[in-house]
């Protein structure tokens, strides 16, 4: 039984959406999605479960009862098991928060639309990290893709639209990319199943092609990963969108980008190829390193919060990707790692910005003064987030810090290790610029006549719980880590060694 | 060797797609671009992807067409010129140059001995035969070995849908009949008055659907299948709306029916999958729908599941059309009724 | 230079691509970058299906009277080219509702002004709630 | 009650007492006695682990592995003893200073007050019972952030400034150096537990000690060794019982403490004394020492003048531990509490003058003595003690040091420590003699109308001064009894 | 037989052709949209059906054979209406003949007030 349990993961979602189109309120749409969401992550859960139980660590199952390289197989080891339980439960938690299809800018009567959208993106996503095929990773992708540009273009103001289309187009060029690599990998040999691919690869490899087809693979994703040069559509996609849409992609649509690039890396082309013959860590680790120092510098110097919070987004995409240039077991424990935690983190910040969004009407800094009284427990997620964005102990930040650091020190690139450490401080800097903006500075009068909105008061429940679900897991999963380190280590392993 | 006819038409396509670059005039530019995919659909033809072909003609030179012209209608005719910039074109030599240099170990244009024609094809041109009895073999890989990719096709056009709708939605209310539309503007006479358009059209109109019909249940013997059928019952009542005003045609055909039409065209496909689930095989493995003849229950599958495709596909595009039709209604009432009602 | 030239159908798609590439990064009408975008996509179609073709070989299509002896093209890529031809179709249509929609926030679809009326108003994270679709 | 619940409760009850506060926040009598209550309970939690380190044995609590390899876990030995008892001792005389300093000077949200000063204690506690270097930079960085409410308390913005340089110093020299360097030891030696003779042995070339010597000292921002001092001036605009608690006890002792735990547990004296690597901190001690009481001299300001005369006498301590000898480290040990008892006396001493005569310039303090005389006095006593003369107990501290230097052949530093101790009669004693022996007169400059008829501060001012006063004394004579609680961890070899 | 009928088909196809080529060149040449229209429609009729044409007589199955007659029965129908909608809409958006002085044109053009009310 526990092999359908892949396929149920991403058709339950695509069954969902239509079905949650034609549902006629918005509450029963919304209810509907959150019950959808629950069950992906319990079904995510027990996929971990029944993961434990096989001796080495594989479920592939073939769809259509057609053997693999013919049909296509859905493959899942410790790495894609891993993002799939992170996946399905931010999705879960993401989708509880407060206004939902009310954050965004929503024809009446098609409120219904959004949930269905929301549950597209999810199922886009879940597609990704299950399936073992090269193309129907290109298919899920534009699935996904096409739902979060919709949902991006329905952010309140009249920016939106315009993030949106930017986002639309270098998205589809780097999914074209994609789709050219593995045209490319599949001229070369015949084959479009990674498993497949892995075996068939190695004769090929001496072959200018496969190195074409590396590079248009590698920048294909790195454009849906906002990598540093590739980046310039995350922040205005992530500040314009709605808060509820920003937080589900911040935690969600980078990280599964991220174990595609982990996938064509290590399992496909092997970590030997891509980094001893061809060197690619000569490119991608001043890339990371530039990445990490320059989101922290343009998140210092912000005037609107969601900004603050896209542009460090960049920063920790950095660090990701250092993780995974450093080519080891380690680096790439901290990699995986690093993706569960950043999700936590941002994730919990954007709702706290949604929570502020939906009382004070906008997310500039200028509004946030003097919050910390009229809004305690918001600021205090605020701070908490920030705190762990630092990497203070006893937070997710510091774990994935004290990873990489080891990592770094491992090759003896102390310098590495130095940088890393004084990135972080920069984010001391810019979360420091917040705290002091809610807790020491007093809001101007005039500003607060001027809007004419009802008094701020602290956000309700149902905003406030899941922002706090997501803040509390950051100190949870700082203390203990046998959940995220365990699994990751697992991966990182299979990814390094036998693959799969 | 003979002289092969491809050269000429690429040619043609390259001469296309510059001009598509420099022309100012946006109306002729889309023009440019249907030009373009109907030269695309003729080379498929050359390259024996007769499937491809038909789909590039119906979606190239159709919808994508309308889509484009009813866009510059609401939006501007002509691009402002710009300075030439370097950048740009430097950055397309170099990427073109990387690509180029890729391409010199591939295997040549149409070699037998490639390594895609010897390691997964002959399975598909053999098994066609034996297990399916099915003549097309790209409509029966496109259902069953590749089944699941098919269905995500199906979401992606559905996806597509509802992000247009999201986006440009107009209210869900019935189309009072006081409500006067004309896609024009004013002083121009509307399509209606045309008398032999109207009358023209109305002929053809049966036929396309007819001709929409046969290509989706041809689909197993010659080029065809749910999506090309959608395509075209699509054209056929975009043409209905066009000449007779979207309120007429929202009456015939409402946009909540062909809403739960969308669902139900990718339900029906993923429904498919979970009886077959249920039915004791894997996801959308059709054999096991007719226990003793699985060459039968594979047919049944395949025909399933192009329904499925094809509904969807048709209410996609006309809500699609709705959508953006929509947009032009609410633009116009909005001028109209000086701020809208 | 034989063994070169059998590519020249390869190339031809690349420069199809270049050209496609080079509308979405030059220019700045918005619906110029679709087509640019149209284009793009097509010519990596383009790439797929001159990919599958066999020298003599006919369209994977079973004739009636058996198919011992007949040489077919290769069926898989134009699987694949079906699904990505309507990916292009559900991009482009949802690149211009898009471009619909900024058409009314911004009143313009050239880039360049739409940065300068963005640009200009600051960042208005205040900003007050656009014409609402009604 | 078992070793291992007395270590997790005497961690907690400053929490406990933290979460009274806030729950008797509006009621001021019943938060401030719960305050009060929550320090005698600690430090009789505290006391009752004294006997059991004393008999030799280390109770440890092992409460969650957060890493493989790397554990939350509290162990006692004797540096952290010596440590918790005199955080916990002078929170109990601090807590009621604070009540009536800020009764006395009305300040504002002193709930939010005694809830962050209850949390830097618990924290500091935690550190003190640390058992590996986790542990200890956890609840480091938990001191910080939990003491930065208390320097910005005021919320001007003065405070705000002072708190950007104490937070920026503070957090840039933890992460960017201390970080690396526990990092670097878990990477050379796989370990982070603090072992009697050290963990380094052997693990790391010769030449990497030095460096990562350097990163452990610097890195230790709380020790305020000289480059890295400018935020304990700057953090002098918080209330006085903040500065004088924090500043003069918890906050600088855990750095210093840390710095002495690291050289002993982590490095290992023998190592350090064989390789000789620690020479450079000896003069960078000397150099902060000599040149902190020289800028004392020259400051006006009552508490800057202290403030720069503690960053002396912690480089005294880093200057004992830095000699990688056994009297040194032992030196260094007796001199936290010497000087911490010291300095707290003349911290309150300078909160009651503020208090009663609104007066911080030592120059507009011409006999005050007169008025003031337990403060004074009590002043007197506190300044005894920081020079080291006999009746009082700082002398044993510098005779340590002064053995330690002597035993490890670097003679000049003696002479250091002398100069040290003539430069703080030089900018303790003036104070003293203004005080008693200058006519009142009118002070040049004071604001017209009567001069301020002022008495002695509130009672609840001047008992604790008074206290700590005597314990100044007290310790002169405990102090063999400290020597024989320090001793175990440098003797056993 | 089968020479006679590869002569006439090869003859009908080189006609065909040429048709189509003279309608292009007329669509170059010609002034305004009006006459172009005209040239086009050429090919559009005569000379798409003389190649049809010629492909039948080449068909080998009757199949293809009526499928053929079907296309261009098909083209016969609409392609005329297509040309015609041109040219009315060009004519009521109020697009000039070239050579005709303007005042001459304004007259019988459509407008508003006089059409039928929507039913």
């Amino acid at each position: 039984m526990n092999a359908h349990l892949l396929v149920l993961e991403v058709v339950v979602p695509l069954m969902a959406a239509p079905l949650c189109m034609l549902l006629p309120s918005k509450p029963a749409a919304r209810m509907f999605s959150i019950a959808v969401a629950w069950i992906t992550l319990y079904l995510a859960w027990s996929i971990l479960g029944a993961l434990g139980a096989t001796e080495h660590g594989v479920i592939a199952y073939e769809l259509g009862g057609f053997p693999p390289p013919f049909g296509i197989e859905l493959r899942v080891d410790w790495a894609n098991a891993y993002l799939l339980l992170l996946v399905s439960g931010i999705a879960a938690v993401v989708l509880m928060f407060g206004p939902g299809s009310a954050g965004a800018a929503v024809a009446e009567g098609r409120h219904a639309f959004f949930y269905t959208a929301v549950l597209l993106a999810l199922a886009g996503l879940l597609g990704i990290t299950v399936t073992g095929d090269a193309f129907n990773v290109f298919v899920f992708l534009e699935v996904s893709s096409l739902a979060s540009y919709s949902l991006i273009g329905l952010g309140r103001g009249a920016r939106a639209p315009m993030a949106a289309f930017s986002y639309l187009i270098m998205g589809t060029i780097g999914g074209t990319l994609f789709l050219l690599g593995v045209g490319l990998l599949y001229q070369m040999t015949g084959t479009l199943n990674m498993a497949d691919l892995t075996t068939r690869l190695p004769d090929v490899l001496d072959t200018r092609t496969i190195v074409l087809a590396l590079a248009l693979l590698i920048v294909g994703v790195g454009i849906k990963l906002a990598v540093y040069p590739l980046h310039q559509w995350l922040p205005n996609a992530y500040s314009f969108a709605p808060s509820v849409v920003s937080a589900f992609l911040a935690a969600t649509s980078t990280k599964v980008m991220y174990y595609v690039l982990v996938r064509i890396i290590f399992t496909i082309f092997g970590a030997a190829f891509v980094f001893e013959t061809l060197h690619a860590d000569y490119l991608l680790l001043p890339l990371s390193l530039i990445a990490m120092f320059g989101g922290s510098l343009a998140a210092i110097y912000q005037h609107d919060l969601k900004r603050l919070l896209a542009y460090s987004s960049v920063a920790q995409v950095g660090y990701m990707m250092l993780g995974l240039t450093l080519a080891s077991a380690t680096g790439l424990t901290a990699g995986l790692v690093h993706v569960f935690n950043h999700a936590l983190m941002k994730g919990g910040l954007f709702l706290a910005v949604g929570c502020i969004t939906a009382q004070v009407g906008s997310s500039a800094m200028g509004d946030l003064r003097g919050l910390g009284k009229r809004m305690p427990f918001t600021c205090a997620a605020l701070v908490v987030g920030g705190l762990a964005l630092i990497g203070v102990p006893s937070t997710v930040g510091f774990v994935s810090k004290w990873y990489l650091v080891q990592a770094a020190l491992e090759q003896d690139l102390l310098s590495v290790a130095a940088l890393i450490l004084l990135s972080s401080l920069l984010a001391v800097v810019y979360v420091w610029r917040v705290v002091e903006l809610c807790y020491f500075s007093e809001p101007d009068a005039t500003q607060v006549e001027v809007t004419g909105r009802p008094p701020v008061r602290e956000a309700p429940l149902g905003q406030l719980l899941p922002t706090w679900i997501l803040i509390g897991s950051t100190i949870i999963f700082g203390l203990t880590t046998d959940l995220t380190v365990g699994t990751a280590s697992k991966a990182a392993a299979q990814l390094m060694g036998v693959g799969p | 060797m003979d002289f092969p006819v491809e050269v000429i038409l690429f040619l043609f396509l390259l001469a296309t797609a510059l001009t598509v670059a420099l022309l100012e005039d946006l109306f002729a530019a889309a023009m440019m671009t249907g030009i373009f995919s109907l030269l695309s659909a003729c080379l498929f033809t050359l390259m024996d992807a007769v499937d491809v072909a038909f789909t590039e003609a119906a979606v190239g030179a159709g919808v994508s067409t309308v889509l484009f012209l009813s866009t510059l209608a609401l939006t501007a005719q002509r691009e402002k010129q710009h300075p030439f910039t370097w950048f740009p074109l430097l950055l397309v030599i170099l990427t073109g140059a990387c690509l180029v240099t890729g391409t010199l170990d591939m295997p040549h244009y149409g070699d037998p001995k490639a390594p895609i024609h010897v390691h997964v094809a002959p399975e598909y041109i053999a098994g066609a035969e034996r297990d399916f009895g099915i003549p097309n073999i790209v409509t029966n890989v496109l259902a069953s070995y590749r089944g699941y990719d098919t269905f995500g096709e199906t979401v992606v056009i559905f996806t597509a849908s509802v992000g247009v709708m999201l986006l440009l939605g107009h209210r869900r209310r019935r189309p009072g009949p006081a409500h006067r539309p004309t896609i024009t503007p004013e002083g121009a006479a509307r399509m209606r008055d045309f008398a032999i358009v109207r009358v023209v059209s109305m002929g053809v109109i049966p036929l396309i659907v007819l001709f929409g019909l046969y290509v989706q249940f041809h689909g197993d013997f010659g080029p065809g299948g749910g999506f090309q059928a959608g395509v075209i019952i699509g054209a056929a009542v975009i043409l209905y709306g066009l000449i007779f005003g979207l309120s007429t045609l929202q009456r015939v055909v409402p946009s909540p029916l062909l809403e739960t039409g969308i669902a139900l065209g990718v339900l029906l496909y993923g429904g498919t999958g979970v009886a077959s689930l249920l039915m004791g095989g894997h996801y959308l493995d059709y054999a096991v729908f007719d226990s003793d003849d699985p060459k039968h229950g594979r047919h049944l599958g395949i025909l399933l599941v192009e329904g499925g495709v094809g509904i969807a596909v048709t209410c996609a595009m006309i809500l699609i059309f709705y959508s953006f039709a929509g947009r032009a209604l609410a633009r116009e009432a909005f001028d109209e009724g000086g701020g809208g009602q | 230079m034989s063994e070169v030239l059998g590519l020249w159908n390869y190339w031809v798609v690349i420069v199809l691509m270049m050209i496609g590439l080079y509308i979405m990064i030059a220019r700045d009408s918005l619906v110029k970058k679709v087509m640019g975008l149209n284009i793009f996509q097509v010519s990596v179609i383009m790439f797929y299906v001159s990919m599958g073709k066999v020298r003599g070989g006919t369209a994977p299509i079973l004739p009636e009277g058996g198919a011992e002896g007949v040489l077919f093209s290769n069926p898989l890529p134009h699987v694949l080219m079906l699904t990505a031809i309507v990916v292009g179709i559900a991009t482009t249509a949802l690149a211009l509702a898009l471009v619909v929609r900024i058409k009314e926030a911004y009143g313009t679809i050239e880039e360049d002004e739409i940065h300068a009326l963005a640009g200009g108003d600051g960042m208005d994270g205040r900003s007050a709630v656009q014409g609402e679709a009604e | 009650m078992s070793a291992e619940q007395l270590i997790a409760c005497s961690i907690l009850a400053p929490l406990l007492g933290a979460f009274a506060v806030l729950l008797f926040g509006r009621v001021p009598n019943l938060r401030d006695t719960a305050s009060s209550a929550a320090t005698l309970v600690t430090f009789s939690l505290v006391i009752q682990l004294y006997p059991q380190v004393m008999a030799g044995d280390r109770p440890r609590l092992d409460v969650l592995e957060v890493m493989p390899g790397v554990m939350l876990a509290f162990e006692v030995e004797p540096l952290g003893m010596l440590y918790a008892l005199v955080a916990s001792g002078l929170w109990i005389i601090t807590a009621l200073y604070a009540v009536g300093y800020m009764r006395g000077h009305s300040e504002g949200n002193q709930t939010r007050f005694f809830f962050f000063f209850a949390l830097a204690i618990s924290a500091a506690l935690a550190i003190a019972f640390s058992a590996n270097l986790f542990t200890l930079f956890l609840f480091y960085e938990v001191l910080t952030f939990s003491t930065f409410p208390l320097v910005t308390h005021h919320g001007t913005e003065k405070a705000k400034k002072a708190g950007r340089v104490y937070l920026g110093i503070l957090v840039s020299t933890s992460v960017g150096l201390l970080l690396l360097a526990v990092l670097w030891t878990y990477h050379a030696t796989g370990t982070l537990d603090f072992e009697q003779g050290g963990i380094l042995a052997g693990k790391l070339a010769p030449a990497q000690i030095p460096i990562l010597l350097a990163l452990y000292a610097f890195g230790t921002g709380k020790a305020a060794l000289m480059p890295f001092h400018r935020w304990l001036p700057a953090a002098m605009v918080a209330p006085t019982p903040v500065s004088a608690l924090l500043h003069a006890v918890a906050v600088v002792k855990a750095g210093v403490f840390s710095v002495l735990k690291i050289v002993v547990y982590v490095f290992g004296i023998d190592t350090l004394a064989a390789g000789d690597h620690s020479r450079w901190l000896m003069y960078a001690a000397a150099f902060t020492i000599l040149s902190s009481s020289i800028v004392a001299l020259s400051k006006d300001n009552l508490k800057a003048r202290l403030a720069y005369s503690t960053i002396s006498q912690l480089a005294y301590i880093v200057l004992g531990a830095a000699f990688a000898t056994a009297a040194g480290v032992i030196g260094g040990g007796m001199h936290i509490a010497m000087h911490a008892v010291g300095k707290i006396t003349l911290f309150f001493c300078a909160g009651a003058v503020y208090v009663a005569a609104h007066k911080t310039e030592i120059s507009t303090m011409n006999g005050i003595g007169k008025r003031m005389p337990f403060t004074m006095g009590a002043f007197f006593i506190g300044s005894l003690s920081i020079i080291g003369l006999p009746p009082l107990g700082g002398s044993w501290s510098k005779w340590y040091l002064a053995l330690g230097a002597a035993e490890g052949e670097n003679l000049i530093f003696v002479f250091v420590l002398m100069a040290s101790s003539l430069l703080s009669i030089g900018y303790l004693m003036p104070v003293v003699i203004r005080a008693f022996f200058y006519e009142e007169g009118k002070p040049e400059g004071a604001e017209p109308g009567h001069a301020h008829e002022h008495g002695e501060a509130p009672l609840l001012c001047v008992l604790p001064l008074c206290l700590a006063a005597v314990g100044c004394v007290l310790l002169f004579f405990g102090s063999a009894e400290l020597q024989a609680l320090i001793a175990p961890i440098v003797e056993a070899r | 037989m089968e020479l006679a009928l590869d002569v006439a088909s090869w003859f009908c196809l080189t006609v065909g052709a040429a048709l189509c080529v003279i309608g292009a060149i007329g669509t170059l040449r010609l002034p305004d949209l009006y006459t172009r229209t005209h040239a086009a429609s050429i090919t559009d009729t005569l000379g798409a059906g003389l190649v049809l044409l010629g492909c039948l007589l080449q068909a080998g199955t009757p199949l293809v054979a009526v499928k053929l007659v079907m296309i261009y029965a098909f083209m016969l129908y609409t392609g005329p209406a297509a040309g015609h909608a041109l040219v009315k809409a060009a004519y009521a958006r109020g697009v000039l003949a070239a050579g005709i002085p303007e005042e001459a044109q304004e007259g019988e053009r459509p407008s508003e007030s006089d059409l039928p009310e929507e039913p």
